[in-house]
């Protein structure tokens, strides 16, 4: 099982060096995949209290859109992305100052509408009689599912490739699918709707990268932002919101 | 009338290049952006191909439904009075003010497998909507419809009324003086409206995904292949936009060499 | 009025508009062409859409019966849609549609009785033959002339075969050789249709030679009914005298002499017994015009300026200034040798038996 | 003309009807799943308010400049005859056709700061349109233009041209016509393209967050609010387009009251 | 033909459409008033539209000089626009702007000249106030009668100021007492004007009042020139004998005889010198009716049936059919002491000296 890791192990920028004296100050941007909304707002305002003197301004995007912004001279600071495929692209186009780290994984998850009780294991995706959905093999999310089939050794009869893990999830949601592969993420933020079914097959894990910018107007905050993301604390927000550590 | 040796003026003619720029820039930005020398094999794949047919089929269908009942809706709005009308015609919008994927959820809420008509649907008949091409029909008229209305009711707003009381004098019912004065009356006006509808429809990305999936040859249009190549094959991305650029400026200047001659003065 | 089973047209029309304020009481039997004259702005063509159906609800309050069919009735709310009235209108501007070929136009109303294409233009075509038009069959309206156009939309309306006809100036955009032609044409169309005919037109021409009425219609309200004849030789108003050609006056009569109302004139009459207001006519033709004083039995005579000459084909009308604005009808021999012109000073004189007196 | 007492026909009421209930019935689904306890909570959050604030003032401001450079350009392309014409009315559309996160990389490609024209612009003034409320203002003017070019384009060579003969032999430059005969006989079509630019520029989404980012309170609208919500807090992303539809479905309606009471026959 | 200098215009027409070919030299001096006379579809709205540069340039081929300006020159491309011509229209359909009440339809051409809003009003009103009209200053023309919006529309025009003044039927829709009068202040607004005016018409009257001289067109071409006078005294076709009021036959003359082309009729004639090709014309007064054969002097005596009886203010104008379709002018009193009335038979007569015979 190979997780796509991040290009990442860069030697520079221990996570701990310095951070506590030098002031940093000024206003700090933070592009985020979409799928971070939630734990990149508490990250913000946990690291605002610890650096009174930044300003965290975050913007969401699919990582994609993300992306291109960044390639197109977007100035913002940091980028926090769910694919490791597209900031591998960035640090080729040297976009990165110093490479990207990361700071937190994602396991898949069997997800079904809590009211559906007639998938159980994976091998119900081979069934022809009910409404399944994955994300598109073209996106991260979509090959971890197909790893995830093959392991299995299922031959998944889908109904829908979805562009991104959002339209899967709101499938699930309305009831539409009967069952899904998804971000566990995605099964906790909506555990009142959502349950997932325990895979008997151990779990691919996405992993998400997290760079300064080349370009970056601020980057000792932009630093030590990242150094707070790799923390504790932000270790503690995410690990409630259900991601793993990288 | 045509006065053809005189020159516009000076500034409806900046105004109108300024403008011209907005839409020809971007197009040249695309243009530069696009791989040219890999153009052939990334349009050449099967997914291009499958997607290329899926859209032309669902934007023709989705306009056709567009127009079917769009047509006589727009009507009812500009020539009858009823309780509500004006909530109608504000509601006509909605599924342009609506972000697309949010469009899609209510699709779903309305006429999914678990929705307010759809379960009954499927209930009944064991018909289902989503994911299927009539799916992404459905979806598709949901968000070119309200261009066809609109401008359609503009148009019906705007001719002489009087000639519709002179058909009605020949004897007309009013369903033959709908089709045989108001229709070629507003004939250039509901060709435009067909057109928007058809390039919305054809463009169409957000509701459709969440309405009716996206499944290779199955529910895959032209936009959403481009949208999941974006991540991992930008240029197969750029390839198709180019793709669907070309499709449209063929399709309309051929339209409007064929359709739109006729209009006149 | 007349029995509820007398067929034809009763209307009582009643539009209120702001500013305008209409109240007429129409009757036409079948077989009958009722004139409507009046001066610009008298209401008529409102009357027409009336009668069509076509007037805005919401100022009309009309009661119409045409035949025995109540097609509108202001008391019960009553109102039948204009498709199934039956009313047969050629309006002021022609109102072609634009996206129909002239033969396509006239097979309309046909093709509305459930014809199949083929047989309404069949149909149609013997109404372009009828109106002498049929090189013009293949033809948008747009590139026809005024008078083409005109003609088109009078066989457009015969074809839809109406049970009333309703004209409103069907002949002013024709030229006087056509208009000749095509009133004889008219004529013939009403003539053979049975039911009543109603025809709004500006010149007395139409309505004397169409018409077996004529009701005359000043700002909303009747200001004279009769035969043209009638109108012409009793005109009430000056707008009617205008119609006629002949010269009205309003004044007081003091037994042999009228003091006339707007003019600083007093007028002998031969009429003696007749005192209080009145109606003075005098034809144009019976006013002499004189370089000189004239001797002689006239017992009215007065000296004024010339104010307009206009040959009118074989007479010269000429139109004197104050103090009595008449209008005389002379030869043009008459003219050169009096060497009459605009500005020039004349002296008219009008025998006192000349001039008609009607208390009024 | 009015005939207020005449049913509409059957076949137009049927058909009419189900175009309706194509608009009525995904708004009954979006209702029924609005969280209507916590509405209030979730609508009165800061991020509501301030993307509420934004797409008001940016949507307005793209309708406005549609407005400005696309009458014009609708003139230039219904009045005067020129190489390309055809062309450049069939690349008018491109903005509706291209997938809008295309829309926004295309946008990028010309106007970015590394664009074509958008690197001179940032070498020469240091004015960077991206990542800024202009960026969304652009973004929206770039995707509503469309609309109110097609309309304008429409309603243009609808009209009876012999009046601006009329106005012209009475002494009227060509840019007097325009102002004084041409804009008024179009009034009513105008607005009707006003309001689809406007309603299409408030639920952009796609080319605003490419091109603008997604910045709370800088350039964050309520359709990119309504996104980022939807991964974590669905109830929220539904109270916000809740408050899309209403805000449009009041602008609309107060409008239609206003502007649209002088429309007629 | 005159020196390059002379004031006026100057007018070279050149159009072909598929269907129809219009070549016409026009020469109106400046103070002149030339009345454009012609049957439906002539062409005479189409030459407004080229001198008023609104014509479709595809078709047009005209040179057009106005003053010392060359508005047109079809040989060297020359084409000024519509709004530097400086030429004043009247149109057949008023074209007013809907979206203008009346005093800003008529206060559009003053503004174009620079003048304040407020100036352009004032100058509107007076207009208004000139045309008799000051009433309809805050109306919409959708709110106006025919009549009203085609004064508004020749205020509009005359308030603009032009060098030249083209009016197509300026007076067709007005009633007839309104076209007396307004004639009467369009001679005072041409007279007052001193540029060239054209005026089009279907009303002999208005040509023959208005006008100083006349040019008939027919079928795209010119077919008659001259003063209203020569014209009807002199006219050359049926259409132009129509118009004049008189009875104009082609015919081969013969010494003593005219064998006329179109009926099966010989008249004999008082002018024996004249041989091949006629024009032969007889007042409508010199024919008389007769329900008896008459005995007599004249030559010429036949009998017909009456096709149309058609009253005009103090005569009956009778028209007779075959052999020979003459109009004829009576009195009343002798259209009931004979007895007339349509398809009743009577016997014509006609002195030969009263048949005028011109070679052509
Ligand atoms: N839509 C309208 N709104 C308000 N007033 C109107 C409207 N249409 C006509 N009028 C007014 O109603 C009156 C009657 O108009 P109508 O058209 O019936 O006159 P008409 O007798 O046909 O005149 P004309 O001989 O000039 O055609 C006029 O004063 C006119 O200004
Ligand atoms: N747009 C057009 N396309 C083709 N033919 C046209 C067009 N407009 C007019 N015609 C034709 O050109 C000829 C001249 O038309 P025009 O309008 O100049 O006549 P007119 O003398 O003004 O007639 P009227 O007295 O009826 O107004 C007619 O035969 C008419 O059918
Ligand atoms: O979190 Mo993503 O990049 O929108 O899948
Ligand atoms: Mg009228
Ligand atoms: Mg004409």
């Amino acid at each position: 099982v190979l997780s796509f890791g991040c290009s990442s192990d860069d030697s520079s920028t221990p996570a701990t060096e310095g951070s506590s004296d030098a002031r940093v100050s000024g206003e700090v941007v933070v592009f985020a995949a979409a799928s971070l909304t939630d734990v990149f707002t508490d990250i913000a305002t946990a690291f605002e209290r610890a650096e009174p003197g930044v300003d965290v301004s975050l913007s969401f995007g699919g990582s994609s859109s993300l992306a291109v912004s960044v390639e197109e001279g977007a100035p913002a600071d940091v980028l926090a992305s769910a694919n490791n495929e597209l900031m591998q692209r960035l640090a080729d186009a040297d976009l990165l100052a110093g490479g990207a780290r990361p700071f937190a994984t994602n396991a898949m998850a069997l997800a079904v509408p809590i009211d559906v009780d007639e998938v159980t294991s994976l091998r119900d995706f081979e069934r022809g009689d009910l409404f399944l959905g994955a994300c598109a093999a073209q996106v991260p999310c979509g090959q971890y599912a197909d790893e995830l089939f093959a392991d299995a050794d299922v031959d998944a009869q889908l109904d829908t490739r979805a562009p991104d893990v959002r339209a899967v999830v709101t499938l699930l949601l309305a009831g539409e699918l009967d069952a899904g592969i998804v971000y566990t993420t995605d099964v906790a933020a909506n555990a009142d709707r959502l349950r997932a079914v325990p895979l008997d097959v151990e779990t691919v894990a996405a992993s998400y990268p997290i760079a300064v910018l080349a370009e970056s107007p601020n980057p000792s905050a932009a630093d030590r932002f990242v150094d707070f993301v790799l923390g504790d604390e932000a270790r503690a927000i995410l690990d409630e919101a259900g991601f793993g550590a990288p | 009338m045509t006065r053809s040796s005189t020159r516009p003026p000076a500034l409806l003619a900046v105004l109108g290049a300024v403008g011209a720029l907005l839409f020809v820039l971007p197009l040249v930005g695309l243009l530069e952006a696009t791989p040219w020398s890999k153009l052939a094999d990334l349009l050449s794949d099967d997914v291009v191909i499958d997607a290329l047919r899926l859209s032309l089929i669902t934007s023709v269908a989705a306009t056709a439904l567009a127009t079917l009942f769009g047509v006589p809706l727009a009507w009812l709005l500009s020539r009858t009075r009823f309780r509500g009308r004006s909530m109608l015609q504000a509601i006509v919008t909605l599924p342009m003010v609506l972000p697309p994927v949010v469009g899609g959820a209510a699709l779903l809420f309305a006429l999914g497998r678990r929705g307010l008509v759809g379960e009954a649907l499927d209930d009944t008949t064991g018909f289902v909507l989503p994911f299927s091409i009539w799916g992404v029909i459905l979806a598709n008229t949901f968000v070119a419809m309200p261009f066809l209305v609109i401008t359609v009711e503009g148009a019906l707003s705007n001719i002489d009324q009087r000639y519709e009381g002179v058909a009605a004098g020949l004897g007309a019912s009013r369903l033959t003086v709908f089709r045989r004065v108001t229709l070629p009356m507003i004939a250039p006006s509901l060709r435009a409206g067909m057109v928007l509808a058809w390039a919305r429809a054809f463009g169409e990305f957000g509701a459709t995904v969440t309405f009716a999936g996206n499944l290779q040859g199955r529910t895959q249009t032209l936009p959403l292949a481009v949208f999941v190549s974006l991540d991992a094959n930008r240029d197969a991305a750029i390839a198709m936009s180019l793709l669907m650029v070309t499709v449209s400026v063929v399709v309309l200047v051929v339209l409007r060499g064929r359709w739109w001659s006729g209009r006149s003065t | 009025m007349s029995g509820a089973t007398r067929p034809g047209l009763r209307a009582h029309v009643v539009v209120r508009r702001d500013e305008f304020d209409l109240d007429v009481d129409l009757e036409v039997a079948a077989g009958e062409t009722l004139a409507l004259l009046g001066p610009n702005g008298a209401g008529k063509s409102t009357i027409v859409d009336v009668i069509a159906g076509l007037a805005d609800g919401a100022v009309n309050r009309s009661t119409v019966r045409l035949n025995d069919r109540v097609l509108d009735d202001a008391s019960t709310g009553v109102h039948t849609a204009a498709e199934s009235r039956r009313v047969g209108v050629v309006f002021q501007d022609h109102l072609l549609f634009e996206h129909l070929d002239v033969v396509d136009n006239v097979a309309f109303g046909p093709a509305n009785r459930g014809l199949s294409r083929r047989r309404a233009r069949a149909v149609a075509d013997g109404w372009l033959a009828a109106l002498g038009i049929s090189e013009l069959a293949g033809r948008r309206p747009s590139e026809l002339s005024g008078g083409q156009a005109q003609r088109v939309a009078i066989a457009r309306t015969l074809a839809a075969e109406p049970e009333i006809l309703l004209f409103d100036e069907p002949l002013a955009a024709l030229d006087v050789a056509s208009r000749v032609e095509l009133r004889r044409v008219l004529r013939q169309h009403l003539d053979a249709f049975a039911g009543p005919r109603l025809l709004i037109t500006h010149d007395p021409t139409d309505a004397f030679v169409l018409a077996d009425r004529v009701v005359v219609l000043e700002a909303g309200r009747v200001i004279q009914v009769g035969t043209p004849d009638e109108i012409r030789r009793h005109p009430r108003t000056a707008y009617v005298a205008a119609l006629a050609g002949t010269n009205l006056f309003t004044g007081e009569a003091d037994g042999g002499t009228v003091r006339l109302d707007d003019h600083d004139a007093t007028l002998t009459v031969a009429v003696t017994t007749v005192v209080g207001p009145v109606l003075t006519t005098v034809s144009p033709t019976a006013i002499s015009l004189h370089a000189e004083r004239p001797e002689g039995s006239q017992r009215n005579v007065w000296q004024s300026t010339i104010d307009l000459i206009e040959p009118l084909g074989d007479t010269v009308r000429v139109t004197l200034g104050a103090p009595l604005p008449v209008s005389i009808d002379v030869t043009p021999g008459a003219v050169s040798s009096l060497g009459l012109a605009a500005g020039s000073t004349v002296w008219a004189a009008i025998k006192a038996t000349e001039i008609h007196v009607r208390p009024v």
